[in-house]
């Protein structure tokens, strides 16, 4: 007997909450992607679950447009981050309050 | 009123046919004066005054035709619509008839003569074409004044007639005074043409039209009231232009101008726009029953009698001449509230003579003594200014009533004329005034022409150049035989009034040679009092004494009695006061508050709020997240926990 | 007890225990080291449920590729990028635990109805296991990919290239009178034209 | 030339004025100038052809439109026409342009965008004035706005930020309420949801939607025209404009709201107009007198002028909402007049600044001698203003006040008396100006007007005495359209008994 697709969804939650937190409660810019990066697998996770219970691969290859998108983000987020780094030396977000002034 | 018009026309054909060239000359005069007027220089006044000459040789080819028309001369003529909406309509309608051709003989006449001596008094002035283009455009607005045949048109030339005194008294308007007099003259005006304008409406209402011809024709069928509501509001109007109280404030202060303008505008053409105005509307005064009239004739002799007073205690010999020209204005109006319109205009035209006389022999004083307008800074001028000297005598003598000057035939008409309607009050204050003006103008003429020599320190006293004294003479000549247009027993002038105005009522008999001595005595005793008071030899003894008696009243008297203050206290300050509370205070604090307190209340509440918005991103991912689990309870909770 | 079932524990274990300790470790560098770490074990989930392919490029992509280029960054940034575990926000982050703790509880919830979902009927393993061995995984996805998908699989490639384009324009060597002009000073040389 | 649709394509010729300054490098400011210049007097030549075909005699309400159809699922469409209101309200447009260019002299910053915005409003006024479905006139309406916005707050002095931000949140403000008038009347019409103005005329509406709706159009217009509490953005926008703005504000703008009273308001809800002109005439009378007080005790020439806007801008309701065509005839003459008169006035105080850099009156005084021909200008323009018989201001408060007299009779006192206040506030200030000595040493070598100034005030102060002489040609063209909407204003449809009970049911 297989593992009942439940599980998975459990599991994928709990690392999606995690990746929650981390974003908020993380300073380092860096940090605070992967975490995103996290949440993205979780939620790749409940595709494939998903692929699985409805017995098609259309859910993996929506993992595959995700990983496509996340790889994306990463370049641009990072390039983005090495900007930042540039001109302010640091990557904790807390320093970026432009918004405020 | 369409078959009145016709009738008219019907009469005679063309002496409409001249007017619109009457008024075009000088209007043509003046605008190329204005534009062109800097390089041609001297020869503007010669241009000027030759269009006022082709103007009055106009007038005198029509007032032929008026006279040889007889009877039924009006005729009237539209040149082109000027205003139409709805049932309103007026036009550009000129209307000549025996009253508007005297006017135009006087307008074009006296006008004629004191543009030729403006060319020698303004000599050298640094605008002199641009006097000329003023005066010719005066010109042209009194002629559409007298003119018009609707009481719009009469209104153009109304207004049109202030905005040139406006620019004349305020033609030396690098003196505060000239500026402030000619605001003062215009501002004043508008409250009389603001009463003015209403009696229009009222009269639109009433008769639908605003054609002279029409209004007169109606005005019988007028109820008393609307009338005389009609009838007190032009007057109101009247006061203004007329300088009668409580409008007469401007008047003196309009001195400040050149002297022709005063003698042209300020004695013997604008300022009876008044007078002419209230005989060329007559019927409606006299529909209005008794009321009307009375006010306008108490109006008359209270500003004839207060103004003479005034005149008395004033030093500035233009002043005096000013307060001199108001009290002979109240004159008129206190014969036409007698019924006696074609008195009034008789008084109109001697006082045109004499008064314009005498403003003008001012100015050749002034011209002579370097601007000097104090009368105690004078003294013997007769001998070295001849002509100027004899000239002003004959106006003095016609003013104060003295047969046979013209101002004798004219002053007895009209008072005759007050007793003969039974309003005796009336009379004896005319009689009282007859006595004062005698005596304020002897008061003038000794100080200034006879004793001993006495002129300002440095200035070479000089007579009248040639083309001043070609306007003095002729006028000189008019105030003494200018009764004649109106003889007693004759009464010329107000037979060839009658058609317009109306017959007056005239006292018969010994009663009439009563009355005329009566006013020659008054004159005469007023005269005698001026020489001993300032001609005799315990002159200066006998005035201080008069001045112990009563030094608050001459003091007062001096000050205008405080009439200027009063005013100034009363009307203008409150109104800056309100003003200025209304731009500094009202407007930006509680009208504006209202608008950009809203506007604050927004932005105070952003303020607030954005303590929320920390500017840190983690803290917006963490408002985020909140809104997303809400969502995401929200959801499970309808699913059914 | 079967082996599906305890590849799955020891998947489980691993990947929520990375997650945790990504959340405690105050070096970026150990951050994404335990983030490869949880990656791999979802790709173990990925394998078990049938998705090889997917469990294949989640290793070689995301945890390789894109893992390493995270790592290059920190290490060409400063490798010494402790943060301080003092939070100046305050209150944030005991919020942040509260909410990611509901959250948690209501993923989990729904993850357990979805057990439920699965005991209910339409569990296409069975299905899935066919495909996989019937055209194979590869041919199955590439089939969905390049028929039914097409269209948001060009469009992905066109993200790319725009990615692409953008990290280029990013990365640019800025010259020093632009870099003036671009940090706030721009107002001097328009105000003299 | 019969078949050509000249009212579009005056419309329009501003727009292809815009292309045609975007091909012409920013650096040739003196190109831009003469093509905007060009393109302007193009417009109004174009639209004296409009002049020409227009037929005062005609039965018809609107002429010279087209008519296509635009969003048809939405019943909304391209619909232009112009009556003897909007006509004159196009002819002082196009004929002010070319002049607000000459006056635009002095902007030399950044004068291709300002060109461009200067073109692009004069198509959002033309288009607001011919329109003739809601949709296209509410585009056109708030499509004027924003050039103007940018006029203000890029192009003017001081304070011009906070005054382009006022004058647009006041606008757009009232323009909003009016938008969902419009939208509500969208739904009303009788024959199926449509923005079309003619077949909205006839749309039953009780006398409470009336007036609710009523109010939402007024909103919009009141605060345009300005009616006196909500007059306060107009002097600082006056003030902070550029001179060409402010010749455009006071010259046209300011008549939008008038217009949109006189074509809008009044006939889509004559009930709810008669209703409250009782009010309305009230305000009206107020801003005359509160405008001409505030007015006199102005520091600020601009201001001054302003303010003096509101006191006319009265007058100008007053005679709408009196419902006599005297009334309503003088109001339209007045929106012209005024527009050529503060227009002029706010040219000349721009010419002033231009010279000395300053509106304070106080830093004046004794400019008649140094300046004659543009002392002289300036006293006739003001004589024009405050009302004097024989210029273009007189026939027009003239007419107003008797349409006044015929159905408020006593009212009238304190509004003519308004004109008494005219001469005050601008005599008083006429002659701190220019009478006087001269006190300031910086004012003695003054230049007179320049030909390009001249240029520019020349063909007003000409058409400021043509039309206080002969105003017929004016009048004629005006009457039967004012009559037109004087007899819907008068024309009492007496439902609102049974039918408010009706409605009040729903």
């Amino acid at each position: 007997m297989s593992v009942a697709p439940g599980f998975y969804l459990v599991l994928a939650g709990l690392m999606f909450a995690i990746g929650v937190v981390g974003v908020l409660v993380r300073r380092n810019a860096i940090v605070i992607f992967m975490f995103v990066e996290l949440m993205l697998n979780a939620v790749n996770l409940i595709f494939v679950t998903f692929a699985r219970q409805q017995g098609t691969v259309d859910g993996q290859v929506l993992v595959f447009f995700v990983l496509v998108v996340a790889a994306a983000e990463v370049v641009v987020g990072l390039g983005i981050i090495s900007l930042i780094f540039r001109y302010r030396v640091s990557s904790n977000v807390d320093e970026i309050n432009l918004l405020k002034r | 009123m369409n078959d009145l018009v016709l009738a008219a026309e019907g009469a005679s054909a063309d002496h409409t046919a001249l007017a619109p060239l009457i008024i075009a000359l000088p209007l043509a005069s003046a605008f190329f004066l204005m534009l062109f007027g800097k390089r041609i220089d001297r020869l503007a006044g010669v241009i000027a005054s030759g269009a006022i000459g082709g103007a009055f040789l106009a007038s005198i080819i029509t007032f032929g035709s008026v006279v040889a028309a007889g009877h039924e001369a009006a005729e009237s003529h539209r040149f082109f619509d000027w205003i139409t909406v709805g049932d309103f309509s007026v036009g550009f309608d000129l209307l000549v008839d025996q009253l508007s051709a005297v006017m135009l003989l006087v307008v074009t006449g006296v006008g004629t003569l004191i543009h030729v001596y403006s060319i020698g008094y303004m000599h050298g002035d640094a605008r002199y074409s641009r006097f000329f283009a003023y005066l010719n455009l005066f010109v042209a607005f009194m002629l559409i004044l007298v003119l018009a045949e609707n009481l719009l048109l009469l209104f153009v030339g109304w207004e049109g007639v202030g905005l040139c005194s406006y620019l004349l008294i305020g033609f030396w308007f690098e003196k505060p005074s000239a500026a402030d007099a000619a605001k003062k003259a215009f501002i004043v005006n508008r409250v009389g043409d603001f009463s003015f304008l209403l009696g229009i409406f009222l009269l639109v209402a009433t008769v639908g039209s605003l054609s002279m011809v029409a209004i007169n024709a109606e005005a019988g069928a007028m109820s008393a009231g609307v009338a005389t509501a009609i009838a007190l509001l032009l007057f109101g109007g009247a006061t203004g232009k007329s300088a009668q109280i409580p409008l007469y404030v401007w008047l003196p202060d309009a001195m400040a101008g050149p002297t022709p303008v005063s003698a042209l505008i300020h004695a013997a053409t604008m300022v009876t726009a008044g007078v002419y105005m209230v005989a060329r509307l007559s019927p409606v005064f006299e529909a209005s029953g008794e009321v009307a009239l009375l006010v306008v004739g108490v109006v008359g002799a209270a500003t004839a009698l207060w103004a003479a007073v005034m005149a008395s205690f004033e030093y500035d010999i233009k002043k005096v001449l000013a307060y001199s020209t108001i009290s002979q204005l109240g004159y008129m109006f206190l014969a036409q509230g007698a019924h006696a319109y074609s008195a009034g205009i008789f008084h109109l035209v001697t006082h045109a003579f004499f008064k314009a006389l005498m403003f003008l022999g001012a100015g050749a004083v002034m011209h002579a003594l370097a601007g000097e307008v104090d009368m105690r800074k004078m003294g013997g001028l007769r001998k070295a200014m001849p002509i100027t000297g004899t000239t002003f005598l004959m106006g003095c003598l016609a003013i104060s009533g003295i047969i046979p000057f013209a101002g004798f035939f004219s002053k007895d008409a009209l008072l005759a004329a007050a007793w003969a309607d039974g309003r005796y009050v009336l009379w004896a204050v005319g009689v009282l005034t007859a006595f004062l003006t005698a005596f304020y103008m002897f008061r003038l003429y000794f100080r200034v022409f006879e004793g001993p020599l006495k002129v300002p320190e440095g200035v070479h006293v000089h007579d009248v150049p040639p083309t001043m004294a070609a306007a003095l003479i002729p006028l000189g000549i008019l105030s003494v035989v200018g009764g004649v247009i109106n003889l007693p027993g004759v009464l010329t002038l107000e037979h060839f009034l009658e058609p317009v105005v109306g017959e007056a009522q005239v006292p018969e008999g010994a009663i009439a040679w009563v009355l005329g001595g009566l006013a020659f005595v008054a004159g005469a005793l007023g005269i005698a009092l001026a020489r001993a008071v300032y001609l005799s030899r315990a002159s200066s003894l006998r005035r201080r004494k008069a001045y112990s008696r009563a030094p608050g009243l001459v003091d007062a008297a001096r000050d205008k009695f405080y009439i200027d203050r009063i005013y100034g206290y009363g009307i203008v300050a409150p109104g800056k006061a309100l003003s200025s509370y209304l731009a500094n205070v009202f407007d930006p604090r509680y009208v504006d508050g209202i608008v950009t307190g809203t506007g604050r209340l927004v932005a105070r509440a952003s303020e607030n709020l954005r303590g929320i918005q920390t500017g840190y991103v983690r803290n917006y991912a963490l408002v985020f997240l909140s809104g997303a689990v809400v969502i995401l309870v929200i959801q499970l909770v309808r699913v059914g926990l | 007890m079967n082996l599906e079932v305890v590849i799955f524990g020891v998947m489980f274990v691993v990947a929520l225990g990375c997650s945790l300790a990504m959340l405690f470790a105050p070096n970026a560098v150990h951050v994404a080291l335990f983030l490869v770490g949880a990656q791999m074990a979802l790709a173990l989930a990925f394998l078990l449920q049938g998705a090889f392919f997917v469990a294949a490029i989640q290793i070689i992509v995301y945890a390789g590729a894109i893992m390493v280029l995270f790592l290059f960054v920190i290490m060409l940034l400063g490798i010494d990028l402790r943060e301080s575990l003092i939070e100046p926000l305050t209150g944030q982050r005991g919020v942040a635990l509260g909410l990611g703790a509901v959250l948690a509880v209501g993923l989990v919830f729904v993850g357990v109805q979805g057990a439920d979902l699965a005991a209910g009927g339409g569990d296409g393993a069975a299905a899935l296991t066919e495909l996989n061995q019937g055209p194979g995984n590869v041919k199955a996805l590439a089939r969905a990919l390049f028929s039914r998908y097409l269209l948001p699989f060009e469009v992905t490639s066109i993200l790319l290239v725009v990615a692409m384009v953008g990290v280029m324009v990013l990365a640019r060597r800025i010259s020093a009178v632009e870099n003036d002009r671009r940090a706030g000073v721009p107002a001097a040389e328009e105000e003299a034209a | 030339m019969e078949d050509l649709p000249v009212l579009d394509l005056v419309i329009f010729a501003p727009l292809a004025g815009i292309l045609l300054l975007a091909f012409i490098p920013k650096e040739r400011l003196d190109a831009l100038r003469y093509v905007t210049l060009g393109v302007t007097l193009v417009t109004f030549v174009i639209s004296l052809g409009v002049l020409g075909q227009f037929d005062p005699s005609a039965q018809e309400q609107f002429q010279l439109g087209s008519s296509l159809q635009w969003i048809p699922e939405w019943g909304i469409g391209y619909i232009t026409g112009i009556d003897g209101v909007s006509l004159w309200m196009v002819m002082l447009t196009t004929f002010l342009m070319p002049l607000g260019v000459l006056a635009s002299w002095s902007v030399t910053k950044r004068a291709k965008p300002y060109f461009i915005f200067f073109l692009a409003l004069e198509t959002g006024l033309l288009g607001v004035f011919v329109a003739l479905d809601m949709f296209l006139f509410y585009l056109f309406w708030e499509a004027s706005l924003v050039p103007m916005y940018f006029l203000i707050g890029m192009w003017g002095y001081g304070r011009r930020i906070y005054a382009a931000m006022k004058f647009f949140l006041f606008t757009l403000v009232g323009s909003l309420l009016m938008l969902v008038a419009i939208v509500y009347l969208y739904f009303q019409a009788p024959g199926g949801p449509t923005f079309s103005y003619v077949e909205l005329l006839d749309t039953p509406l009780t006398l409470d939607v009336q007036r609710l709706l009523f109010l939402g159009f007024f909103a919009s217009f009141a605060v345009k025209v300005p009616l006196v509490p909500l007059h306060t953005w107009l002097p600082d926008a006056h003030t902070e404009a550029p001179t060409a703005g402010s010749v455009l504000l006071a010259g046209v703008l300011l008549k939008l709201g008038a217009y949109g009273l006189i074509r809008f308001a009044i006939p889509l809800f004559p009930d709810a107009a008669r209703d409250l002109a009782p009010i309305i005439v009230g305000l009206s009378i107020v801003g005359i007198i509160y405008g001409a007080l505030i007015a006199t005790m102005q520091r600020d020439l601009k201001r001054l002028v302003a303010y003096s806007s509101v006191a006319h801008l009265g007058f100008v309701t007053l005679g709408i909402f009196v419902g006599s065509v005297q009334g309503m005839s003088g109001g339209i003459l007045q929106m012209v007049s005024h527009g050529l008169s503060s227009g002029a006035l706010f040219m000349l105080v721009g010419a002033l600044y231009d010279r000395r850099h300053s509106r304070q009156i106080a830093d004046f005084g004794g400019l008649a001698k140094t300046v004659p021909v543009f002392a002289g200008i300036f006293l006739l323009v003001a004589l024009s203003s405050l009302g004097l018989p024989g210029l273009s201001g007189f026939v027009g408060e003239f007419l107003i006040l008797l349409g006044t007299f015929f159905t408020y009779r006593w009212w009238v006192v304190p509004a003519a008396f308004g004109v008494v206040l005219a001469a005050i506030y601008l005599l008083w200030s006429y002659q701190r100006v220019f009478h006087g000595e001269v006190t300031n040493e910086a004012n003695r070598s003054l230049p007179d007007l320049n030909p390009r100034e001249l240029a520019m005030l020349a063909p007003i102060v000409a058409l400021i005495v043509f039309i206080g002489v002969y105003p017929k040609p004016f009048l004629e063209r005006i009457e039967p359209s004012a009559q037109r909407v004087v007899d819907t204003f008068n024309r009492s449809t007496v439902r609102p008994e049974t039918a408010s009970v009706q409605g009040g049911g729903k």
